[in-house]
């Protein structure tokens, strides 16, 4: 059975215009669609193709390429399958439409992106904010927002200096990190801006 | 009598049953330990969690009535104390009663009730309606037990209630002499301490300890002297009704400890019933088993 | 001119200053002076209380060839006490801010005090009276002075007290009926309107006789008392009535329906003699019918009142169910139990009128007496709260309130005769009491302030000390209680009842001078202990617990509404089974008959119309009440 | 870090009271109750050490659930800023003498979690801490081993850093403020509590409390207030 | 946060009320928060508030190398620690294509099974607390405390294993320590009739749990309800069986069911899955001894170890449910982008307000409990 559910949804797929359809492993199945196509795609797979589960909707932010990829990842319990779904959405402004209508459980993956890359998503019940309720700050999951900087600007590193370390450096022992030097300091890292 | 030695007695009587009170406070989680396989708390924990809490440097307090309510509630407790009759001591027991004793112990919890509701917290205020209920729960069953025991005996006065029981030895004691009426009171007891099933209005998961929920410091250690003079005064109360008094204070101690160790071991093997589910339990089974001890006890 | 019709004028005087000046400022005040004046009058009357001859009034009018005789004896004279009592203090407390408030909200002033006075001066004249032909007249003037109070409020409470009055007048009526049938078999029996004649006649009356004399007098008084199953009109016209008026008639007004009920269990017709009419022989006879009929009217009006949002509705729905325990105790017709009764009506006056006004001062500075808009007040009404809370302490029956001391009585009695399903039931109601006058204390002083209720002020002293007064009756008399057992015993002996062997502490080995004082020594020691721990800090009730979460003004952090959910998860059934359904049936049936009778008092025949409205509403509420 | 050291409690010249001071020391020490509010991942081993393995009650400690009837705040790993501001207003409703404890290295320096925008990461610059536990996470016995340190600590009268508080409230006002923003105040009313112990000290007041007058709506206890009183201030 | 606003001008009338379950509050499953108004006792709505236990792991993973994301993992979910290390490694497996040798499977299996038996012990307590019986959390922990031993000796970390990582385990395991896991296991298997007659037959805590809080088949599905939940509505889902992973679809075993959707039914498949894991581990136990090989296939130097491009959606079974990992590598050193797709994150928000909504004030910690939500899963 494993090797036969491919092709039922590329059948399946056929009408979609742009819609790619891609075995990736024994029960895993990657389909490329567009913005404007996917509500369809999502649609046939839940009413044809028995997709009841929408196991997760990941974004991930292609900073470069200025776009965010949303996956949703959709198991069927009947062919024991599951099916990632990826489209791109500009960056600016970051607006899709919501899947809720479909599948409940978008309602909160939505909603958790909402806070964590600032992706609006129209027609979702509630894009308050769950988690970051108190952060005043930009969506901290997108990778132009530096953690590590924003931590060494709120948090003060004083130097850990307790009272039997200052005995031991006044008699020349120790050893004292100056600052600059210590681990705490923003790496270089790619596809992030400084 | 004369006054001196009376004075005594009001003295001695609420300081002997705080003592035993807080010594069954370590049987509570002695036994809770034990059936839970642990050590349980050193010989005087009691002792110290009510000093430390007294000593407290902060005491917050949402206002005079907060104040006056623990101290009703503990106050109420030691004149209840004087009126229930132990071994060498009547204190003023023959001028109450069982039915003024029954009513008297509604004292406290009215204070402690006071006190809850100017805390302003819903958490206390829910502990509250739920340990009115509880009250008017119990109280049913309890009273029928009380009438009970009075008609058997043709007396509500405690301090005659020892001497017939004791003057006929066992075989006059209320628990051989009305077995039914006995054991629906044991379970107005259970009822009557709030514990499981019946611990509704503490219920931490529900609303965080309800009543206790403001309180800290010595409102709180007011309210662990108030636990202690409840479980004595009810091993005393139930001892006096139904297992003959106290001959010495050996005996006397050994049945109260006895009693109340009843629904304190019960307590750990049950979860709590729902508000409604407790009415009726105690509506029924008690309820049923007083009124057929009635019908004995008429007959 | 005795002192009795001194008393007599006095009141007509103040009955008159009220109708001719009552609207004036100073009114209030020059009214409580008068009533103050009867009180001593019937201070001076006081050997009635103990062991006096009655004292007989010079005036006998006749009528129709019957002469109208006026005579107090000590129970006539205990009830009087405590409507002068209940008078003056209302009247006082009328007085000053809140008699403005009342006229600034459209009231009528003088219209109410009139109506106070009226009621006081138509009580006196029924508890005075001597024959069976002064009690018609006298109870005839009770019923109507009610209704004039019930009634005159109509703007202030809605609208409702209008059809509230209409329905207790409807009642009233019927009561006034069954009296008037009970007169017919007396005179048909004994030939006279005179007691004594009456009380030789019930000897060689036969059994039908008998039986239909007593449920003609108990119907009359039961109707009044709002007994069961009469007792739908009381609450909602009581509590409605204006403030003061509302304490008056909640304090005493029913209690002459008990007053009758004592002269019939008592020298009229004796307990012993109903007690002898056997229904089923050998198991149940109509003192039976009488107790089950008081246990039941303590337990379903108490339940009731656990229902009411209404501060003033819960107050005189328990006003009913404390009428039971009057009864129950009269029934029991032991000593104990007569004497608790007796002293009931003095201790439930005590507490309900300034249970009463402590609600209408809640409302005249917050302007609503539901419990769902109230709440915290104690930090701005502190003495009010006190006032609430000894009266509701009274009314539960907790000691050490006066409120035990009479329930007390009637629980020795009960016990004694071995009635534990009665026992039980009266049990029952105390129990109900204390939940419910809980919630009415919870909810109007405890919990959170309301935020609109932060500047709320005190109430005036012009208030305070009236309520203040009223509540160290029920302090002072729940520490001796032998004050009130020397009346009642004095009324009992004038009833020809068994006499109650008190002492200054109580009765039936119950000693309240100790019980008070063990309780002061505890609180005493309650106190030491607590002041033994650091001083406390006080802080606002924002900084609370909240599961870790800041409470800010925004938060509804009070729990008022459905106060006993849990229980009513359980009973609340039981409210919908039986009970709203024939309140509502019969709410209905009156407001049908009210138009009905409406609209025929506007014909030609206005009083033959109205009077055969009348009776063709009471069958037909019997007949709904019945089935 | 320790501008104004704390003074060790104070003996007594009367040896009646020294005794009862040490009485009290004693009690405290043998009758802690730990608020029950599991802030981090510490928290999954508190219940082996308050079950029957390792069994805390025969230390006298116990867990309790609100803040008022709590001694001891025990930090349970780290703490994000949203937790932190609970932790702050429950540490001010406790009643002192509170001790803090610091579980896990997290709550020491940010631990693990150094880098992350969501937690707060020294909690001795918001709370003063008693006794820290270090370790990822500590095991049962070492968290009752940390708090034997803490009850020998009371019993010796030198546990008294809830003190540095009231006495320093402005230093942690300071830390509180640069991470929550300006606005932020809880309904407690630290300065005044200090003044009532008598511990009032030159660092409880200073700039950052200034700040936080200039904005708090000072929540008065509500006073019982009788009919005159309010008609003369009314 | 709400603004501090001490000063509102009225309030409405106080039909209706709110209280704060969590996040200081023993009916709250650690730290978080769920607000409800309440009418009388009856739940009006209900509220899900988290991000108490917050610290951006998705976030802090982007920039750590892919092995220091070993030690990070754990942390996510802390009842039940292992399924996530195997999760994330199994997904890196993936992308790079390592083989992982078959003891290395085996010897995962037996942790997962353990750590699912940790967390269930540790989930009748809490869900018997929350009804105000003490003695099963009291005994629960306890016995949990057993088996972290073994954990312990295998890896030497009680909670925190960090014993999984990419291609295999980190070592092998002690001698004897097979028989220690069968006599605990033995003990185990001997203690359950204790609990039995403790919790699960006991009239009292039936009455509690029987009927409140259902999800039928319907809703469940719906909602996005997976693992024990799910399989008390009827559903016999299991990721273990249905995608399965390492080795379980050599292995023999049950996926228990119950019908009702209550509390009470989710309790019970649990207790049947304990059993389960118990048969899973003596299987393995008696397979083991044969299986020789290594326990680690060789990977590169870890610090300097560039994942090759690709992404991956690896999905387990907790003892919360369906457990997914989203990696994607782009070929450096550190992740690009990791998504935990939790199971508490749908039963703790959506279906917990939906499930309390309507209920009563006595029940709401009961159902937050019976759906064993760890919210520091919700939190990430």
């Amino acid at each position: 059975m494993n090797g036969e559910v491919g092709r039922p949804i590329s059948r399946l797929l056929a009408d979609v215009d742009g819609a790619r359809c891609e075995r990736k492993g024994d029960r895993r199945v990657r389909i490329d669609a567009t913005p404007e196509n996917l509500p369809a795609v999502l649609e046939l797979l839940k009413g044809r193709a028995g997709y009841l589960h929408l196991s997760a909707i990941t974004c991930i932010d292609w900073m470069d390429d200025g776009e965010f990829e949303l996956i949703y990842h959709l198991w069927s319990y009947e062919d024991r399958n599951l099916v990632s779904a990826h489209i791109r959405i500009p960056r600016e402004p970051g607006v899709y439409l919501s899947v809720y209508d479909l599948f409940e459980p978008a309602g909160f993956f939505e909603r958790d992106i909402h806070e964590m890359y600032g992706v609006f998503f129209e027609g979702s019940p509630d894009q308050e904010k769950f988690i970051l309720t108190e952060w005043n700050g930009p969506p901290p999951m997108r990778k132009d927002f530096d953690a590590e900087g924003w931590v060494q600007g709120t948090f003060q590193w004083e130097d850990y200096r307790p009272e039997w370390l200052q005995e031991i450096e006044e008699k020349g022992g120790g050893i004292a990190i100056k600052p600059e030097q210590a681990r705490a300091n923003t790496r270089k890292i790619r596809g992030w801006k400084q | 009598m004369s006054t001196t030695h009376l004075l005594i007695e009001l003295v001695l009587m609420p300081l002997v049953a705080f003592v035993v009170g807080l010594a069954m406070l370590l049987m509570l989680r002695k036994i809770g330990a034990r059936l839970q396989r642990r050590v349980g708390p050193p010989l005087l924990q009691p002792l110290f969690d009510v000093i430390k809490l007294y000593s407290k440097r902060t005491q917050v307090s949402h206002g005079l009535l907060h104040e006056a309510g623990i101290v009703v509630a503990v106050g109420a407790y030691v004149a209840i104390e004087t009126l229930v009759p132990v071994p060498g001591m009547n204190g003023i027991a023959e001028k109450g009663g069982l039915i003024l004793l029954s009513y008297l112990m509604m004292v406290p919890s009215l204070g402690l009730a006071l006190g809850v509701g100017q805390c302003a917290n819903p958490n206390g205020s829910i502990g509250l309606s739920r340990a009115m209920t509880a009250m008017l729960a119990y109280d049913i069953p309890f009273m029928l037990v009380v009438f009970g025991v009075a008609w058997q005996f043709q007396t509500t006065n405690l301090v005659e209630l020892v001497a017939v029981q004791q003057a006929g030895g066992i075989a006059t004691w209320g628990i051989v002499e009305n077995p039914l009426l006995a054991i629906a009171g044991l379970f107005g007891l259970q009822a009557m301490l709030g514990k499981q099933p019946f611990e509704i209005y503490v219920a931490p998961a529900e609303i965080a300890t309800g009543p206790m929920v403001e309180m800290g410091g010595k409102f709180l250690g007011g309210l662990f002297v108030m636990q202690s003079f409840q479980f004595y005064t009810a091993g005393v109360l139930y001892t006096t009704m139904f297992l003959g008094g106290g001959e010495n204070w050996f005996t006397f101690l050994i049945k109260i400890f006895v009693v109340v160790a009843i629904p304190l071991s019960v307590a750990f093997m049950f979860p709590r019933y729902r508000t409604e589910d407790m009415v009726r339990l105690v509506w029924k089974w008690p309820v049923i088993l007083a009124l057929l001890g009635l019908v004995v006890a008429v007959q | 001119m005795s002192v009795l019709d001194q008393l007599l004028v006095f009141a007509f005087m103040t009955g008159a200053v009220a109708s001719f000046i009552g609207d004036r400022r100073f009114a209030g005040t020059l009214l409580a002076i008068l009533y103050f004046g009867q009180f001593l009058l019937l201070v001076k009357l006081a050997p009635l209380g103990y062991g006096a001859q009655p004292v007989v009034s010079a005036w006998q009018p006749a009528l129709f060839g019957e002469v109208l005789v006026w005579r107090m004896d000590a129970l006539g004279w205990y009830f009087a006490l405590i409507t002068v009592v209940a008078g003056w203090l209302v009247t006082w407390y009328a007085s000053g801010e809140w008699g403005q408030g009342y006229r600034e909200r459209g009231g009528n002033l003088g219209l109410m005090h009139t109506a106070v006075a009226a009621n006081v001066v138509a009580m006196l004249l029924l508890l005075s009276s001597g024959n069976l032909l002064s009690l018609f007249v006298g109870w005839e003037l009770v019923s109507w002075a009610g209704f004039l109070l019930m009634v005159m409020n109509g703007r202030e409470s809605g609208g409702v007290s209008g059809p509230a009055g209409l329905r207790y007048i409807t009642y009233a009526t019927l009561g006034a009926m069954a009296l008037l049938a009970a007169l017919a078999i007396a005179h048909h029996a004994s030939g006279s309107f005179e007691y004594i004649d009456l009380i030789d006649a019930v000897d060689q009356m036969t059994g039908p006789t008998r039986v239909s004399l007593v449920i003609a007098f108990a119907l009359a008084f039961t109707i009044k008392m709002g007994l069961l199953p009469f007792h739908l009109w009381q609450a909602p016209a009581y509590a409605y009535s204006p403030g003061p008026g509302g304490a008056f008639l909640g304090a005493i007004s029913s209690r002459v329906g008990l007053w009758g009920l004592a002269m019939v269990f008592g020298s009229l017709i004796g307990i012993g003699r109903i007690a002898g009419i056997e229904l089923i022989p050998g198991w149940f006879d109509l003192r039976d019918v009488f107790m089950w009929v008081a246990a039941l009217t303590i337990v379903l009006p108490t339940f009731t009142a656990l229902r009411q949002n209404d501060a003033r509705l819960l107050l005189a729905w328990h006003g009913i169910g404390q009428g039971g325990y009057m009864l129950l105790g009269l029934a029991a017709g032991d000593a104990l139990g007569t004497g608790g009764g007796l002293m009931h009506v003095l201790n439930h006056a005590s507490y309900q009128a300034p249970l009463f006004l402590a609600v209408f001062a809640v409302m005249h500075r917050t302007g609503t007496s539901d419990l769902n808009r109230l709440g915290g007040l104690v930090a701005r009404m502190p003495l009010t709260f006190l006032v609430m809370l000894i009266g509701i302490i009274g009314l539960a029956g907790l000691p050490p309130m006066n409120g035990f001391v009479s329930k007390y009585l009637v629980y020795i009695s009960l016990l004694r005769q071995g009635e534990p399903l009665l026992f039980i039931l009266a049990v029952i109601g105390t129990l109900g009491t204390v939940l419910s006058v809980f919630k009415l204390l919870h909810n109007t002083f405890l919990g959170q302030l309301r935020v609109e209720h932060m500047e709320v002020r005190e109430a005036p002293w012009s208030m305070l000390i009236p309520m203040l007064l009223m509540a160290s009756v029920v302090v002072v008399t729940g520490t001796a209680p032998g004050l009130v057992l020397d009346w009642v015993a004095s009324a009992q002996a004038a009833l020809g009842l068994p006499v109650l062997d008190h002492t200054l502490g109580g009765a039936a080995g119950l000693d309240m001078l100790w019980v008070s004082g063990v309780l002061v020594y505890g609180f005493a020691v309650g106190t030491l202990l607590f002041l033994s721990g650091n001083k406390s800090r006080r802080v606002h009730q924002f900084d609370n617990y909240a599961g870790g979460h800041f409470l800010t003004a925004e938060n509804q952090y009070q729990y008022s509404d459905q106060f006993y959910a849990g229980l009513m998860h359980h009973i609340g059934g039981w409210y919908r089974a039986s009970f709203t359904w024939a309140e509502s049936v019969v709410i209905a049936s009156v407001d049908a008959m009210s138009a009905a009778a409406n609209g025929f008092f506007r014909r030609t025949q206005a009083v033959f119309l109205l009077l055969l409205a009348t009776l063709g509403s009471v069958a037909w509420l019997l007949w709904g009440v019945g089935s | 870090m320790n501008d104004f050291p704390l003074p060790v409690r104070a003996e007594r010249s009367n040896p009646l009271a020294r005794v009862f001071d040490e009485l009290i020391d004693f009690c405290r020490a043998r009758s802690m109750f730990m608020l029950h509010y599991c802030t981090g991942c510490g928290a999954i081993e508190l219940p082996p050490a308050m079950t029957s393995r390792f069994d805390m009650e025969r230390l006298g400690i116990q867990p309790m659930v609100t803040p008022r009837q709590a001694d001891i705040l025990l930090i349970t790993g780290y703490v994000s800023i949203k937790t932190l501001k609970r932790v702050i207003l429950t540490y001010e409703q406790m009643g002192s003498p509170k001790y803090v404890i610091g579980i896990c290295s997290c709550t020491v320096n940010g631990g693990m979690y150094w880098q992350s925008y969501a937690t707060a990461k020294k909690l001795n610059e918001y709370l003063p801490v008693d006794v820290y536990i270090a370790g990822c996470m500590p095991r049962p016995e070492a968290v009752i081993e940390g708090l034997r340190k803490l009850m020998g600590e009371i019993k010796a009268g030198r546990a008294n850093s809830w003190e540095r508080y009231f006495r320093e409230y402005d230093r942690y006002l300071a830390a509180q403020q640069n991470l929550f923003g300006p606005n932020w105040q809880t309904p407690t009313d630290i300065i005044g509590e200090a003044r009532d112990y008598q511990l009032y000290g030159p660092g409880t007041e200073g700039r950052h409390t200034e700040l936080l007058q200039q904005h708090q709506v000072p929540l008065q206890p509500l006073r019982m207030t009788l009919h005159s009183d309010v008609e003369k201030s009314s | 946060m709400r603004p501090e606003n001490y000063q509102a001008q009225s309030h409405p009338p106080s039909h209706e009320y709110e209280l704060n379950f969590g996040p200081n509050h023993p009916g709250i499953e650690g730290n978080y928060a769920l607000q409800v108004r309440l009418h009388g006792d009856t739940v009006v709505s209900a509220h899900a508030d988290g991000g108490y236990l917050h610290r951006g792991f998705e976030k802090l993973m982007e920039g750590r190398l892919w092995i220091q994301n070993i030690a990070l993992v754990p942390r996510i979910c802390v009842p039940d620690p292992v399924p996530m290390e195997v999760c994330y490694s199994l997904a890196i497996e993936d992308i790079s294509g390592l083989q992982v040798p078959e003891r290395a499977k085996w010897l995962r299996v037996l942790q997962l099974e353990l750590s699912r038996i940790a967390a269930h012990l540790f989930y009748f307590g809490g869900h018997a607390a929350t009804t105000g019986m003490y003695s099963p959390s009291f005994w629960g922990v306890a016995d949990r405390d057993l088996i972290l031993d073994r954990f312990e000796e295998l890896s030497g970390g009680r909670v925190y294993h960090i014993f999984n990582i990419p291609g295999g385990v980190r070592r092998d395991i002690p001698e004897g320590f097979l028989g220690r896991v069968s006599a605990l296991l033995d003990y185990l298997e001997a203690r359950l009739p204790e609990y039995d007659d403790l919790l699960f037959r006991n009239q009292v805590f039936v009455r509690r749990s029987k009927g409140v809080g259902v999800i039928d088949q319907q809703q469940a599905l719906a909602w996005g309800v997976t693992g024990p939940n799910l399989r008390a509505t009827g559903l016999g889902f299991d990721v273990r069986r249905d995608d399965p992973y390492l080795i379980y679809n050599q292995l023999d075993f049950e996926i228990p069911t119950e019908d009702s959707g209550c509390c009470w039914a989710r309790t019970l498949v649990r207790r049947s899955e304990l059993q389960q894991s118990i048969r899973i581990c003596r299987q393995v136990i008696a397979a083991l001894p044969d299986i020789g090989g290594p326990v680690r296939a060789p990977i590169p130097n870890p610090l300097a170890w560039n994942v090759p491009v690709g992404e991956s959606y690896t999905r387990v079974e907790s003892s919360k449910g369906e457990l997914a990992y989203y990696v994607l590598s782009t070929g450096g050193e550190k992740p690009y982008r990791v998504h935990v797709r939790g199971p508490s994150a749908m039963h703790a928000v959506q279906v917990l307000e939906k499930m309390v909504t309507g209920g009563r004030l006595e029940d709401v910690a009961q159902i937050m409990f019976s759906l064993d939500a760890c919210p520091p899963e919700v939190d990430r």
